[in-house]
């Protein structure tokens, strides 16, 4: 972990809100060191790094901007995108959990623990636990679960009971599970392959827990189709909602307008980047 | 460390503490979270425009071998909103604020400069002429330079503020566009905008951009670029601004080499964030080591035979192969 | 594998048996070390020139990340060199031989095109009019449509070898160019020459290059070379040749969909002596796997959708930031 | 090992002098793989590459270009010249020695035993050793003691004797003795250190070995104020030599014309390219 962001140099922030207090990065591009990085279904891969302390700061549905490694013949010129799958500032550590598709995520499976990994972050507003949310549902398919993850661990120590649905094309695909039960969830996993996983089903599902008063608000990411049931039913109900959204990056850090979206705000479309103004976003406002 | 060496440089009357600056577009309010925003020379906006607009159609980036190809258009909310919102939230800091703006026609820019320049906090106007000027055609001013003598004279006419003008180097003679825009009393030209390229995507067959094509940015156009404020530094007695490509203090020592008064940074933020204050550092160290006092020494110290230098007003593409 | 694959294109007439080639100045006898000479497409000669002539002072190439600067100048041991020496060593080949030449006026151009067509043994002359005229203060004749026209006239008026025009990449406006040569005669167009770049050493502060600046080429410039050559198909009715960074069979393909009817490989064959042939073989079997019959059905095969190309007519550097 | 020229796929040379012989790569660039790559002194670095038939059959004086792994932060875009050290075909072997001195020898030095390295080859025209020489001397200095080293057994081999003379600044950056003397060669050392290494030192131990009858030719490389001795002695007694030449380098086989040098031929100057008419050119011919 070498920060590579200017060394707060004592230099003030001169007309500023406060003169006195000394500029500090909030966000920082350090060298983070593996710790762990390896295959925990024949799709995806999950990482472990030592990093700093503003970085291990990271809250669920914050991302980070990774400088992937070169894999032979490939040369990633972007960082890519990746969410936080697990935080924790006692040991310094922040996890992540990612799938190989091209050039960025093959350079990301070729570290080995020890190696440097050069991370961004904490990045984008993650999701709101409101102190008050008595039960969350979480539903996620794909890369979603990934960043529904901490969410988990933020759940019960915001006192909030968690109900995950989880999606996938293979119940051997589904990640996560055991990491929602340790912390107290329940877990439904949902899949292709069972013909469970149609919204049709899921929709049900949610039905069901809404009647059973174990869903005050919808947390989601991966998923157009399960955004939209949850949109159908949180207007139904007057629930609350939060989605992560994707979108292809650049900075990653609000400056160049590549990640833009259009949003419903109120009968208006607008215009916001995915990057600085999400990547989590009011679920009504979404548009898929 | 940097105690012994001057930062400072001077670009047509605008004292800068440093000559790092951010280049237009690749740059927002956002990045103070990773640098101390009073540690730049300069702050350059992204290029506004009077009226709302949208940008262009998805995807905006592509990535190529060092480089990106961008068509992020020129979304904008407007004057007022810049007015009322962003302008305010500068004047926090010491570091002087260099607004971009673009208009479609040559009037539209000079009105714009003159409803800014009422508003204090603006320290220059940087004007983006690689714009397609709807004169003529949809081509941009910046490609010709009769184009540019008008835009750049009505500007003249409608702001006492410095006025810098933004090349494009898509033109085949740069150095004779930065004359007429010195011509026409433009105080520094800003060298250079992205080159027009394109990449289509082989698993689908169509352009990787949602605007077909787009403006090429990084290191991979630094030798193109350096090149071009070299002949523009040559041709024009006002600063030569460089923009192209500068990823690393070496980048911006060799642009200020080749006739550059201050560089500015674009595409190699989105790599390292902190890309300018870093490059700032080490600017300060190279000077050190090689005992030169002011980085404004730098500029235009490329050594060149007096028998070379003879051959420059013949050389073209040509004599490149 | 190959079988299935028709990889054959016919450049105005002249048919090949595969779309790659080499380009001018990255080629000579000693490659067939390397690869077969009877798999090419066709052979280009490095530029001759009438008289002899030098070339340029050294360091004559500097590399850069992803590409090479290089400013070797055009060094000749004259026509008659040419003709007595390396004219019948490529008889022995059944691969077509792409002449290129160079003169610095019309006129030299003219009756250099005419003696050689007295020779058997060549099957196209390729004019590399990125080259100084020095009837117009040394700027390359490509750099105009007048000037392009004037040549390309003479030229059609010297010889019946088909005429292949090369043209350069620094000029602000390559379609019209090609139009130019296009209207006066050439049978087809080499989309492009090298852009002119520079490079600093940073230790001597000396420019890198004997001849200060020098033409980039290599992968780096594919993504501005390759709009060129979009944009000239769309602006001409005869082949587009496509010259500029290419490495890979994926490199010719999006070339190809691009709007190129054949490609020329140069720098890449520096670093991978057998780049063209791995490049036939790749071609044949992407063609293959996605089940194209013929290697020309690629030709112009991009896919825009009928809005966008509206806006095309429209598209400038502009748009792209 | 894997050749990357194309096959030789049975395709005839049409027109060419034997119709019938179908054509074969004589160069090739192949992934040989890493034996050895170790510091031999402070400044001097040996490599040892498993590589195919074609590659290990280089002669004395010949090249090879090598692709450069790219070190941290640093993309070494063309390939590296590098002299052949040693050439063992029976074992399929070449060996380098290299200085690290920049981005692409940086690159070479971080390969280990096992890794691939893309080497082209060989390239150039090397030392022609006529069959009746009987004693000939070796003149080297720098990176030229790597180019003369591969003479050492080829002189052996040509049934004439050899004494090398190596120049270097000081005494343990002299290599190349041990494999000298072990192909029986006398070998002089001088230095800067120890002031026996300049031109006049050297010039008096050549008119000793002239005087004695133990040089009938010189074969030198790596100083043009040492070649100098050599070619105004060349002249006096009427000997021949050739010199090993460097020049920089893009395609090193021809195609480029950067790496090209003056030459005086009969009085006339002309120009040829090292990496083509040479590295090896003959000994009048060369200008410094
Ligand atoms: C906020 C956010 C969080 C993400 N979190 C995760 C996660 O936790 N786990 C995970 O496996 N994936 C996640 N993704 C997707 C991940 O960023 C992409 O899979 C990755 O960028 C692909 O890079 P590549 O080089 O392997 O693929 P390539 O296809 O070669 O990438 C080419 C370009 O497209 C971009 N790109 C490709 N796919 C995506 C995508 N799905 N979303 C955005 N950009 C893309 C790349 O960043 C790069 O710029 C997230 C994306 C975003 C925007
Ligand atoms: C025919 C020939 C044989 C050689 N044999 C050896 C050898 O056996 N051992 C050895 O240590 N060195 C040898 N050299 C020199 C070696 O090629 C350079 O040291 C090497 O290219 C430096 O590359 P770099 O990236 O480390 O240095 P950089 O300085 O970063 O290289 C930048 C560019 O300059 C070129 N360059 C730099 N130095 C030289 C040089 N001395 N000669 C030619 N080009 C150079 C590089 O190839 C590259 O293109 C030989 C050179 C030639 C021409
Ligand atoms: C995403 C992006 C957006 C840009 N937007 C603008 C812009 O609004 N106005 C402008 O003048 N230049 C714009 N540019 C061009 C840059 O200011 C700069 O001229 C160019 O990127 C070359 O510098 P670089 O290689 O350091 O990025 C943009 C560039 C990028 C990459
Ligand atoms: C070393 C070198 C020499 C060249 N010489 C010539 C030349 O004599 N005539 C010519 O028309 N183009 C010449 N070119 C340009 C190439 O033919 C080609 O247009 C350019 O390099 C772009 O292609 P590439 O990126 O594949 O190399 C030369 C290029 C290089 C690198
Ligand atoms: S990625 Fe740049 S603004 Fe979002
Ligand atoms: S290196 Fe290309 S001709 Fe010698």
């Amino acid at each position: 972990m070498e920060p590579m962001t200017v060394r707060p140099d004592g230099q003030q922030d001169a007309a500023g809100g406060c003169a006195c207090a000394p500029w500090k990065a909030s966000v920082v591009a350090e060298l983070a060191e593996v710790v762990q990085n390896r295959a925990v279904n024949g799709e995806y891969r999950h990482m472990v790094v030592h990093c700093s302390a503003e970085a291990a700061a990271a809250q669920p549905g914050q991302f980070f901007q990774l400088l992937c490694p070169m894999p032979p013949g490939e040369a990633p010129f972007l960082r890519r995108p990746m969410s936080l799958y697990g935080a924790f500032p006692d040991r310094r550590q922040v996890e992540f959990l990612y799938k190989v598709t091209g050039a960025g995520t093959r350079g990301l499976d070729m570290l080995k623990p020890g190696d440097r990994l050069d991370i961004m972050g904490p990045l984008g507003t993650g999701y709101r636990l409101d102190p008050g949310l008595r039960h969350i549902v979480a539903v996620g398919r794909g890369a979603g679960l990934a960043t529904l993850a901490p969410l988990a661990r933020a759940a019960r120590l915001n006192g909030s009971k968690i109900t995950a649905i989880f999606s996938a094309r293979r119940p051997d695909l589904v990640v996560s599970v055991d990491l929602f039960r340790a912390e107290g969830a329940e877990v439904i996993t949902v899949t292709d392959q069972e013909q469970t996983s149609g919204p049709a089903n899921v929709e049900r599902i949610l039905r069901g827990l809404i009647a059973e008063g174990r869903c005050n608000a919808f947390y989601t990411c991966g998923s157009s189709r399960l955004m939209r049931v949850q949109q159908r039913l949180a207007q139904e109900y007057g629930l609350p909602g939060q989605v992560a959204m994707e979108q292809q990056m650049a900075c990653g850090i609000g400056l160049c307008y590549c990640c833009v979206r259009d949003f419903n705000v109120d009968g208006a479309i607008v215009n916001r980047r995915v990057c600085w103004d999400g990547p989590v976003f009011d679920l009504m406002e979404a548009l898929p | 460390m940097s105690m012994n060496v001057d930062l400072a440089v001077d670009i047509g009357g605008l004292r800068l503490k440093n000559p790092v600056m951010p280049a237009s577009g690749t740059f927002a309010e956002g990045l103070d979270k990773v640098m101390d925003f009073n540690r730049l020379g300069a702050f350059v906006t992204k290029t506004i425009t009077r009226e709302l607009r949208d940008g262009n159609p998805l995807p905006r980036v592509v990535e190529q071998p060092g480089s990106l190809i961008n068509a992020i258009g020129i979304p904008s909310k407007g004057v007022s909103h810049f007015v009322e919102r962003t302008l305010p939230h500068y004047r926090r800091y010491d570091t002087p604020l260099v607004v971009s703006i673009s208009a479609p026609t040559t009037e539209g820019f000079a009105s714009l400069a003159a409803e800014l320049s009422a508003f204090p906090g603006i320290a220059a106007i940087e004007a983006n002429i690689s714009c397609p000027n709807i004169e003529e055609d949809g081509k941009a001013f910046a490609m010709h330079a009769g184009a540019t003598e008008r835009v750049t004279r009505a500007l003249r006419e409608a702001t006492r503020l410095p006025l810098w003008v933004k090349l494009t180097p898509n033109t085949g003679n740069v150095p004779e566009v930065a004359q007429a825009a010195e011509a026409s009393g433009a105080d520094a030209v800003v060298v250079a905008n992205t080159i027009l390229a394109m990449a289509i995507d082989l698993r689908t067959f169509k352009p990787c951009l949602g605007n077909i094509m787009g403006g090429l940015s990084g290191p991979a156009i630094k030798p193109i670029v350096l090149r071009q404020v070299f002949q523009c530094a040559k041709a024009v007695r006002i600063p030569v601004i460089g923009c192209g490509g500068i990823a690393t203090a070496e980048d911006a020592v060799e642009y200020m080499l080749a006739g550059a008064s201050a560089v500015q940074v674009g595409t190699a933020t989105f790599v390292q964030p902190a890309a300018m204050t870093t490059i700032i550092d080490a600017l300060a160290e190279f000077c050190l080591r090689r005992e030169i006092p002011r980085v404004a020494d730098l500029v235009g110290g490329v050594l060149i035979e007096e028998a070379d230098e003879r051959d420059l007003a013949w050389l073209d593409p040509v004599a490149a192969s």
